[in-house]
C-alpha cells in the first residue's frame, strides 16, 4: 500500500480540501445547468416542427440510419382525398389516370397508396415499411391540402445527442420534445366519429 | 506467474483452439464485410429517389406521353431498382449483426490466443534517460504542437473562406452592361442566329410605348426598360413570359421635372437613356432620366422615393447609368464644361433617395456609366470623362487615383478585367491602368496604350486576356497584356451597341440591326450573322437562354424555339 | 392514459392553432357509413428504458468498476466488466448519451437556459467526475463504452515516444475548448459529430463515420485507447479529477521491490519509473527551466486567445444561422448565382433579413468572446503543462500516474507482491 | 539479440499501418457532411416540373393588365364583389372596403366577422363568414344576419338573384338557397326538408363557388370533378363541363377552378389556384382566352392556399383581389389580339 496516502500530509492536505471544493463546484455547475427552463425529467426526442419543414429530401439522406428514421405520416383529417392527388401524381400527368402506373406517380418507392373509397374519392395511406422519408409526396401535397408531412418514427429513431438530420436541416425544423409527447400533429386527431 | 509456459500441452491445444476461431471469425467478419460493402454500393446505385436512367427516361415521356415502350421500360425499371434497394436494405440491417457476432468473436479469441501466448514480459536494460531529458522531449513536443495547432488556426479561415463565383456566377443582368458591367453573360445557351424579321427564335416582341436609348434590365420574369419624351418619362417592366407590360408607371420627381432638358437629341441619346439598376435584395429598381430625375420604385411599380437632380446641363442629354454599390446609388452626373464646374459625382441613399455625399468632378459634360471595380484593396467607382479616369472610394467618395488620358466627347463605359482597368476614347487612346495607385498615376501606373481604331460609343470587352474594342464598324482585338493589336476586321457598319460575350462568343449589333457573331479565340472567327430587323443602339441582355434587345421600337426577346 | 395523452394533444393542437391564423379544420368528405378513417402514423417507442433506470446502471457500473479495480485489484474483473458495459452502454444503448457527449448539453444548458436538457444527462456528466474524485478514473477503465472498445480490441501496443505523447496530449484540450465553445454558442455537437465509435455501436451509419469507426480500430490495435488519450475532452477533466482522487490505483498492493517487472506492462505510458538516482544533483538548470516557463505562461495565455479571437469569424461559420445569414448576403450581393435549400427556405418563410442579420451577429459576437476565453483556456494547459514538466519531483517507486492512469489493472498481473499472481504455477491462463 | 532488428522492422510496419490508419481517420472524419451542404436535392425535380407547366400558348394571351392595382389596406382580404353602383366591396381582416372605380378607398366599416364571400344587388351586399351570413346595407354596415348553419359550415361564395341568395357551403359539399326578403333557407321543389338545396358536391378542399348567369342560369363549380355546371332555377344540371389537365384548356390538378366569374356576354372566367391561371371559356366550355398565366403571380407559398376572389366590373373588365400582393387587379380585354401590336401607342 502506498503509505504516503494515508498520512496527513499537507499535500494530502490540500488535495482533500480541493476535491472537496471540486465537488461542491461540480454540484453547483450541475444545479446552474439545471436551472433552465428546458430541463425536465423527461427523455427529450427529436421531431419535425412540419410548419417549418420545406421538405427538402435531406431527413432521407442525412441520418445515420442508413433506412432513414423519418417517415412520411398522413393526417387524415386534413386530406381531401382527391382524385389528382398532387402528393401522389407527378404534376405533369395530364388528367386523373386511375390506371396510371409508375411513370406518373412521385413516390419513387411506391410507400404512398391510392385505394378508391366511394365515386371520386380516394384514401391514400403510406407504407411505412417503403418509405424512405425523401418527402416528395410532401412537396406535392403542400400544392394541396397539405395533409402530408414528415415526422421522426420514434421507434426508429436514435435519439442522438446531436441529430445529423437537424443539423442538415435547411429550415431548422428540428427540435427537441418531450418524449412523453413525441409527435407533432397540426390538426386535432380525429376525436369525433 | 499467471502466464502458461508455452510447452504446456493442454494450454498449447487451447491457443490452438483460440487461433482457430479467431481465423474463423476473421475471415467471416471480412466475407460479411465484403458483402456489406457491395449490398451498400448497389443500394446507394439503385435509390429509386434521384436515379439518372430513371429520370433520363421520364423525361423522355414527357416529350412523348402516348408511347407505350417507353412506360413499359419505366415500370420494368422502376421495379428492378425498388427490388434491388429494398433487398439491399435488409443485407445491410442482417449483415450488421452478423458483422457484430463474427468481429466479437474474432476480437474475444484473439485476445485469449494473445495472452496465452503472453510471455512474461523482462526488463532489459536499466532505465535509461533521465527526468531532464523527458522533460526537455515534453516541452519540445507541445512546442511542436503548439506551433502547428497555431498554423492549423490560423489556416482555418483561409480554408473557411468562402469561394466567390463572381466571374462565372450566374448573376442577373441587374443593370448597364450585366454582371460587374461588363457585358459578359453567365449565360451561355443563347441562340447563335435569329432573325427578327421572319420571327425565327424570336420569343416575343413588342413595341415600347415610348423611345430611349437604355438597355434592358432583367430579373428572373421582368425585364425593365424606360421611356420618355420631352414631356413623359415611363418605367416598363415586361412579363418575361408573354411579354406584355405587367406595369408602367410615368416618373416626375419633382416640380424641375418639366423643364425639358436643353440640347438633348431626340433620336440619338434619347430622354430615356439611362439603363435601370435592380436591386435584387429589396426588391427596387432605380431609373434615371436625361431631365435629372431619379427613381426607385419596388417590382410592383409603386414609388419608393424620386428625386430631382436639377436639370442636366449636357448637349447630347444625360446618358450614364445609375450604379448601385450596397446602400448607395452612384450617379455620375458631369454636365456643362470643365471652367463651370457643375460635375459631380453623388451617392443617394438606395433606401431613401437622401443624398449621401457628393464629390466636385473636374470634368465636363460625359456620357459612360461609372463601374464598380472589386480591386483587392476593396471596391473603387472608376469614372471616364474629358480628360480624367478617376477613381473615387465608393464609401465616402474620396478620390483614389486619377490618370489624364482621355480627350474629346466620348462614350464609352471604361471595364475592369483581370485587375486592370480599361478605359478608351475615340480621340485618345486606349488605356491599361493598374487601380492601385494614389493620386495622380498617369506616368507610374498606365501599364500600355494604343490608339488606333477606338471606339466613339462602344464601350470596350475584356476576358482578361484579351480585350476588343468596336470603333465605326472597325473591331479590334488586342491582348490584355501587352496591348499588340492582334487583328481587326472591318464590318462596313456604324455601331451604338456595346460588344456583349455570351459563352465563346461575342455578339455585335450594329445601327441598322446587323447582328454580327465572332468568336473570342486569338483569332478572328466569324461564327454567324443574324437579323434584328430594326434598328438599334442599345446594349442587348441576357438570361437564362434568353436575350433580350431593344431596337428602335420594338423590345425582343431571343430564345431557341423548339419545333 | 391514452385518454391523457389525448387530451394533452388536443391541448397542444389547440394552442399551436391559436399562434397561427384561425386554423379551421376543414371537414372531410362524406365517404359513406361504413368508411373509417385510418389513423395517423404514430409509432410508440417499444424498448424504452426509463432515464432512472439507466442513471442506477450506471451507478453500479462504475461502483463495481471501481471495487474490482481498486478493492479486488483484478484485471480479469476489469476486463470483464469492460466487455459488459460496451455491450450494454455500446452495442445495446448504442453509445448515447454518454458522459462525454454531455459535457456539450450541460455547457448548452448553463449558457442557454432555454436549451432543452434531461436531468439524466446532467447526472451522466457529473457522476463519473465525482466517482473520479474519489476512485480515480475507473470510469474509463470499465464503463466508459468507448474506452472499452479501444481496451478490447488493443492487441500490441507500441510505446510512444515522449514528445509525440506531450504533443498528442494536448489535443484534448483544444478538442474541449472547442467543443463547449460551439456548444454554448448553440452551433453544433462536434463530439458528437466526430464520435469514432457510435456508428459501429448503431451497427450502421453513413459511411464516412463507419470508416472512421473502422480506422480507429485499426489505430487502438496497436495504439493504446488513441481516442481517450490523445482526444476525448471528458478524459481531460476525469484525469485532473484523478488528481485529486482520494483512493488510486497503486501497482502494488504492498511495498514495492522494484523488481521491474510492471515497467512495461501499461500500454498507456503512465507509469512512473523512480528517478531517485537519475536526477543530477546540479538543481540550476531545473530552476532556470521552471523560471523560463513560468515567463512563458502568460505569454502562451495571451497569445492563444489572441489566435482563437482572429479565427472566430470562421468558427461562428458553425452556426447555422450565421450560415444562412453569410449565405444571404452573398446570394443578394450576387456574388453566387444559385441558392440552398436553406436560403430558399428562409425566403419562402418571409422572415427579414435584417432580423437573421442581427440574430447572426449576435451569436458571431458569443462566438468572439468564446474563442478569447477558449483560446486563455487552451493557452493556460499548455502552461501548465510546460511548468509540470519543469518542475521534478523524487520518485522511489514504481507508480502509476494519477491523471493519465485509466485503471485497467494490467500492472496487478505483473507485480509480483500481488497476493493473486502468487498462486502456483500450474494454475492455468492468467 | 537477435530478436532486435526483426522486432524493429516489425514496430515500423506497425507504424506505417497506425500512421495510414490515422489519415484514413482524418479522410474520413473530413468526408463527412453533417451541414448538408450536398443536399438531398430530392425536391428540386418537382419544383422544376410546376416550372415548366407554366408555358402555354401566347396567343391566347388577350386581356391586359395596363391600369394599376389597386391596393387594399387590409392584411388578408379575401372577397371581393362589384355594388351596384360600379364601386369594389372588398372583405378580409373582420372589416369591408369599399374602394372607388378608380381605386381610392372611401368606406372602411368594421365587422364582428371576417368575411370570407360577399355579393351584391339592389343596394344591398351579403357578407358570408363560415356559418354566418349578414346583410349589410351600400356602406357595409350590417342589417340584419340570418340564421347561423351548423359548425362544420364553411361558405366559400354567395351569388344574389331577384329572389334568392345562393350560397356554396364547401364545409357540407351543398349550395344553400336563402329567400332574400325573410333569409329562411328553402329548398329544392319548394319542400322545406331536411336536405340542401343542391348537394353531390365534390369538394376535397375548401373552394366552392356559385355565380348567376345574367340569363339567371346558376352556375356551380364541383372542384374534385373539375366540372363547371350550369343549372336551371330547380337546380337541375343543364349542361355541364370541365376536365382535369395540366393544359392550358383543363383544369389542374384537384379543386379547380377554385373561382368563377362570368362576364357580359356570358362567357366564364375561371381561376385556379396552384398552377394559377386565369381564364375565360364559352358557354359551352370551349377555351377563348388566357387573361393572366402563372407567371404573372407571385411564387409565395400562401399563394397556393388563399385563393384570390374575381369578380367582373361594369365595363366588363375583370378585377382579381391578389391576397399575396394585397391589391385589386384589373384585366382589360386588349383592341388586337397580338401581343406584339397590342401596346402601340
Amino acid at each position: 500500500m502506498d503509505k504516503t496516502q494515508d498520512k496527513l500530509t499537507r499535500r494530502n492536505f490540500l488535495r482533500t480540501t480541493t476535491r472537496g471544493v471540486c465537488a461542491a463546484g461540480l454540484g453547483a455547475l450541475a444545479l446552474t445547468a439545471a436551472r433552465g427552463k428546458g430541463v425536465s425529467m423527461r427523455r427529450m426526442v427529436w421531431q419535425i416542427d412540419p410548419t417549418k419543414c420545406t421538405a427538402c429530401g435531406n431527413c432521407a439522406t442525412h441520418c445515420v440510419l442508413t433506412e432513414s428514421a423519418v417517415k412520411c405520416a398522413h393526417d387524415f383529417s386534413k386530406c381531401g382525398r382527391c382524385n389528382f392527388c398532387f402528393g401522389y401524381y407527378k404534376s405533369g400527368s395530364s388528367g386523373a389516370k386511375s390506371h396510371a402506373g409508375v411513370e406518373f406517380q412521385l413516390c419513387p418507392t411506391h410507400a404512398f397508396v391510392r385505394k378508391h373509397v366511394v365515386e371520386d374519392s380516394y384514401e391514400y395511406t403510406i407504407d411505412i415499411d417503403k418509405c424512405t422519408g425523401c418527402g416528395i409526396c410532401v412537396k406535392g401535397c403542400k400544392e394541396g391540402n397539405g395533409s402530408l408531412f414528415l415526422q421522426v418514427d420514434q421507434d426508429r429513431c436514435m435519439n442522438c445527442n446531436e441529430c445529423t438530420i437537424a443539423t442538415a436541416c435547411p429550415a431548422q425544423a428540428f427540435v427537441r420534445r418531450p418524449a412523453d409527447d413525441p409527435y407533432w400533429l397540426q390538426q386535432r386527431p380525429e376525436a369525433k366519429s | 506467474m499467471a502466464y502458461a509456459a508455452p510447452d504446456n500441452k493442454w494450454s498449447a491445444a487451447w491457443r490452438q483452439a483460440t487461433l482457430g476461431t479467431a481465423v474463423v471469425a476473421g475471415a467471416f467478419t471480412l466475407f460479411v464485410t465484403i458483402v456489406m460493402a457491395r449490398s451498400w454500393r448497389i443500394n446507394a446505385e439503385s435509390n429509386p429517389t434521384n436515379h439518372p436512367e430513371l429520370a433520363a427516361l421520364r423525361d423522355k415521356l414527357a416529350v412523348d406521353s402516348t408511347s407505350g415502350k417507353i412506360v413499359d421500360e419505366i415500370r420494368e425499371k422502376d421495379l428492378l431498382l425498388r427490388r434491388e434497394f429494398f433487398r439491399t436494405w435488409r443485407i445491410l440491417d442482417t449483415g450488421a449483426w452478423l458483422l457484430l457476432v463474427g468481429a466479437g468473436v474474432f476480437a474475444g479469441s484473439a485476445a485469449l490466443a494473445i495472452s496465452a501466448r503472453k510471455k512474461p514480459p523482462m526488463p532489459a536494460a536499466p532505465p535509461g534517460g533521465d527526468d531532464l531529458r523527458a522533460g526537455l522531449l515534453g516541452r519540445m513536443g507541445i512546442g511542436a504542437a503548439a506551433i502547428a495547432l497555431t498554423l492549423a488556426a490560423l489556416a482555418i479561415p483561409i480554408l473557411t473562406r468562402e469561394v466567390s463565383t463572381r466571374s462565372q456566377a450566374k448573376g442577373l443582368w441587374s443593370g448597364f452592361r450585366g454582371p460587374g458591367s461588363s457585358g459578359i453573360s453567365p449565360y451561355t445557351n443563347v441562340p447563335l442566329t435569329f432573325d427578327g424579321v421572319e420571327g425565327v427564335n424570336i420569343a416575343w416582341k413588342v413595341v415600347v410605348p415610348l423611345k430611349g436609348q437604355s438597355s434592358p434590365s432583367v430579373w428572373d420574369n421582368r425585364v425593365f426598360i424606360t421611356g420618355a419624351n420631352k414631356k413623359t418619362r415611363e418605367v416598363y417592366c415586361f412579363d418575361a413570359l408573354s411579354g406584355r407590360i405587367t406595369w408602367r408607371k410615368s416618373i416626375t420627381a419633382g416640380p424641375g421635372s418639366t423643364k425639358v432638358p436643353k440640347g438633348v437629341m431626340e433620336d440619338d441619346t434619347t430622354y430615356a437613356a439611362p439603363t435601370p439598376v435592380i436591386d435584387t435584395e429589396n426588391k427596387r429598381i432605380y431609373v434615371m432620366f436625361a431631365n435629372g430625375d431619379v427613381a426607385c420604385l419596388d417590382v410592383f411599380g409603386k414609388i419608393v422615393w424620386q428625386v430631382h437632380l436639377g436639370t442636366p446641363d449636357n448637349f447630347y442629354g444625360h446618358a450614364a447609368s445609375p450604379v448601385l454599390w450596397k446602400n448607395s446609388l452612384f450617379i455620375q452626373l458631369d454636365q456643362g464644361s470643365a471652367d463651370d464646374k457643375l460635375s459631380a459625382l453623388i451617392a443617394l441613399n438606395a433606401d431613401t433617395g437622401k443624398e449621401l455625399w457628393r464629390t466636385p468632378r473636374p470634368v465636363g459634360s460625359s456620357w459612360p456609366t461609372p463601374i464598380i471595380a472589386p480591386v483587392a484593396s476593396g471596391d473603387q467607382i472608376i469614372t471616364c470623362a474629358n480628360p480624367f479616369v478617376i477613381s473615387y472610394n465608393p464609401a465616402d467618395g474620396k478620390e483614389l487615383w486619377r490618370v489624364d488620358c482621355l480627350d474629346g466627347d466620348g462614350g464609352p463605359s471604361p471595364i475592369y478585367a483581370a485587375g486592370m482597368v480599361f478605359a478608351t476614347n475615340v480621340s485618345s487612346k486606349i488605356a491599361a491602368i493598374r487601380p492601385d495607385g494614389k493620386g495622380d498615376v498617369t506616368k507610374t501606373h498606365v501599364q500600355w496604350t494604343f490608339d488606333e481604331d477606338l471606339p466613339d460609343t462602344c464601350s470596350p470587352l475584356s476576358d482578361g486576356k484579351l480585350v476588343w474594342m468596336m470603333s465605326e464598324g472597325e473591331f479590334s482585338c488586342l491582348d490584355a497584356k501587352t496591348g499588340k493589336r492582334l487583328w481587326h476586321k472591318d464590318f462596313e457598319a456604324s455601331f451604338y451597341s456595346s460588344p456583349a460575350m455570351a459563352g465563346d462568343r461575342i455578339y455585335l449589333i450594329s445601327r441598322k440591326g446587323k447582328v454580327y457573331v465572332v468568336g473570342t479565340g486569338r483569332e478572328l472567327k466569324e461564327l454567324s450573322r443574324a437579323v434584328l430587323g430594326e434598328g438599334c443602339d442599345t446594349s442587348p441582355a441576357f438570361a437564362e437562354g434568353r436575350m433580350y434587345i431593344r431596337g428602335k421600337t420594338h423590345l425582343y426577346c431571343i430564345e431557341e424555339q423548339g419545333q | 392514459m391514452r385518454f391523457l395523452g389525448a387530451c394533452i394533444l388536443v391541448l397542444l393542437s389547440t394552442t399551436v392553432g391559436a399562434s397561427g391564423k384561425e386554423a379551421f379544420k376543414y371537414p372531410p368528405p362524406d365517404l359513406g357509413p361504413d368508411y373509417v378513417a385510418p389513423h395517423t402514423s404514430m409509432p410508440e417507442i417499444t424498448h424504452e428504458i426509463p432515464p432512472i433506470v439507466d442513471v442506477a446502471i450506471l451507478v453500479i457500473a462504475l461502483t463495481l468498476a471501481s471495487y474490482v479495480a481498486l478493492k479486488k485489484r483484478s484485471r480479469t474483473g476489469t476486463w470483464l466488466l469492460c466487455v459488459a458495459s460496451l455491450a450494454y452502454f455500446g452495442f445495446y444503448r448504442q453509445g448515447c448519451v454518454c458522459p462525454i457527449g454531455a459535457i456539450q448539453s450541460v455547457a448548452e444548458a448553463i449558457f442557454n437556459p432555454a436549451a432543452a436538457i434531461s436531468l439524466a444527462v446532467i447526472v451522466f456528466f457529473i457522476l463519473p467526475l465525482m466517482f473520479t474524485l474519489f476512485f480515480g478514473r475507473t470510469f474509463c477503465a470499465a464503463v466508459c463504452p468507448l474506452g472499452a472498445m479501444q481496451e478490447v480490441v488493443l492487441i500490441r501496443p507500441l510505446r510512444l515516444p515522449k514528445w509525440l505523447t506531450c504533443a498528442l496530449g494536448l489535443l484534448p484540450c483544444v478538442y474541449l475548448a472547442l467543443a463547449v465553445l460551439f456548444a454554448a454558442t448553440g452551433s453544433a455537437y462536434v463530439i458528437c459529430r466526430y464520435d469514432p465509435f457510435i456508428a459501429l455501436f448503431r451497427l450502421n451509419g453513413p459511411a464516412g463515420m463507419l470508416i472512421l469507426g473502422a480506422s480507429f480500430l485499426v489505430i487502438s490495435m496497436f495504439v493504446g485507447r488513441p481516442y481517450c488519450r490523445f482526444l476525448c475532452p471528458y478524459g481531460l477533466l476525469l484525469g485532473w479529477a484523478s488528481k485529486l482522487s482520494w483512493k488510486r490505483v497503486t501497482i502494488t498492493p504492498d511495498e514495492c521491490i522494484k523488481c521491474r517487472l510492471c515497467e512495461n506492462s501499461c500500454p498507456y505510458g503512465a507509469i512512473t519509473t523512480p528517478n531517485a538516482d537519475t536526477l543530477p544533483d546540479d538543481r540550476k538548470i531545473g530552476a532556470i527551466t521552471l523560471v523560463c516557463m513560468l515567463v512563458v505562461a502568460p505569454l502562451a495565455i495571451a497569445a492563444s486567445a489572441w489566435i482563437m479571437v482572429r479565427t472566430a469569424p470562421s468558427m461562428a461559420k458553425m452556426h447555422p444561422t450565421v450560415r444562412l445569414a453569410e449565405r444571404i448576403v452573398r446570394e443578394d450581393a450576387r456574388e453566387v448565382s444559385d441558392t440552398t435549400d436553406a436560403s430558399q427556405a428562409f425566403r419562402e418563410s418571409g422572415r427579414p433579413t435584417k432580423e437573421l442579420a442581427a440574430e447572426a451577429a449576435e451569436i458571431r459576437d458569443n462566438v468572439t468572446q468564446g474563442s478569447g476565453w477558449a483560446g486563455a483556456f487552451i493557452g493556460l494547459v499548455i502552461a501548465l503543462r510546460l511548468i509540470s514538466l519543469a518542475t521534478r519531483r523524487t520518485r522511489e517507486d514504481y507508480q502509476a500516474d494519477r491523471a493519465s492512469c485509466v485503471a485497467c489493472g494490467r500492472c496487478y498481473e505483473f507485480c509480483p507482491v500481488n497476493p493473486r499472481n502468487r498462486a502456483p504455477q500450474d494454475g492455468g491462463d492468467g | 539479440m537477435t530478436g532486435q532488428p526483426k522486432n524493429t522492422t516489425k514496430n515500423l510496419l506497425i507504424s506505417l499501418t497506425v500512421l495510414v490508419a490515422v489519415a484514413v481517420a482524418v479522410w474520413a472524419a473530413l468526408s463527412i457532411d453533417p451541414m448538408g451542404r450536398r443536399g438531398a436535392g430530392t425536391g428540386r425535380d418537382f419544383d422544376k416540373e410546376l416550372q415548366k407547366l407554366k408555358k402555354f400558348d401566347l396567343s391566347l394571351l388577350k386581356w391586359s393588365e395596363s391600369l394599376p392595382a389597386m391596393p387594399v389596406s387590409m392584411d388578408s382580404p379575401v372577397a371581393l364583389t362589384v355594388l351596384d353602383d360600379g364601386n369594389i366591396c372588398v372583405g378580409g381582416d373582420k372589416a369591408v372596403v369599399i374602394l372607388s372605380v378608380d381605386g381610392k378607398e372611401i368606406g372602411r366599416v368594421d365587422l364582428p366577422f371576417a368575411p370570407q364571400a360577399l355579393a351584391a344587388a339592389d343596394k344591398k351586399t351579403y357578407a358570408a363568414s363560415r356559418n354566418i351570413i349578414a346583410v349589410l346595407d351600400s356602406d357595409g354596415h350590417e342589417q340584419a344576419r340570418w340564421a347561423p348553419l351548423d359548425d362544420v359550415a364553411h361558405i366559400t361564395s354567395l351569388a344574389v338573384s331577384d329572389e334568392y341568395v345562393y350560397a356554396a357551403d364547401a364545409g357540407n359539399r351543398v349550395v344553400m338557397r336563402y329567400d332574400r326578403k325573410t333569409g329562411k333557407r328553402t329548398y329544392k321543389n319548394g319542400l322545406a326538408d331536411s336536405g340542401a338545396f343542391l348537394s353531390g358536391f365534390n369538394a376535397p378542399s375548401p373552394h366552392m363557388d356559385v355565380a348567376l348567369s345574367s340569363a339567371g342560369d346558376l352556375l356551380t363549380v364541383d372542384p374534385g370533378r373539375s366540372r363547371v355546371q350550369f343549372r336551371d332555377v330547380y337546380g337541375d344540371v343543364l349542361t355541364s363541363w370541365g376536365t382535369q389537365g395540366s393544359e392550358i384548356t383543363k383544369f389542374h390538378g384537384c379543386c379547380n377552378p377554385a373561382g368563377i366569374a362570368i362576364l357580359a356576354d356570358g362567357s366564364i372566367v375561371t381561376y385556379e389556384k396552384v398552377l394559377q391561371r386565369v381564364k375565360v371559356y364559352t358557354p359551352k366550355g370551349k377555351l377563348v382566352s388566357v387573361v393572366a398565366g402563372p407567371n404573372e403571380f407571385s411564387d409565395h407559398p400562401k399563394n397556393t392556399h388563399v385563393v384570390p376572389d374575381i369578380a367582373v366590373d361594369r365595363h366588363d373588365r375583370i378585377l382579381l383581389l391578389d391576397p399575396v400582393r394585397k391589391a385589386v387587379r384589373i384585366f382589360k380585354r386588349k383592341v388586337a389580339p397580338r401581343p406584339t401590336t397590342g401596346a402601340s401607342r
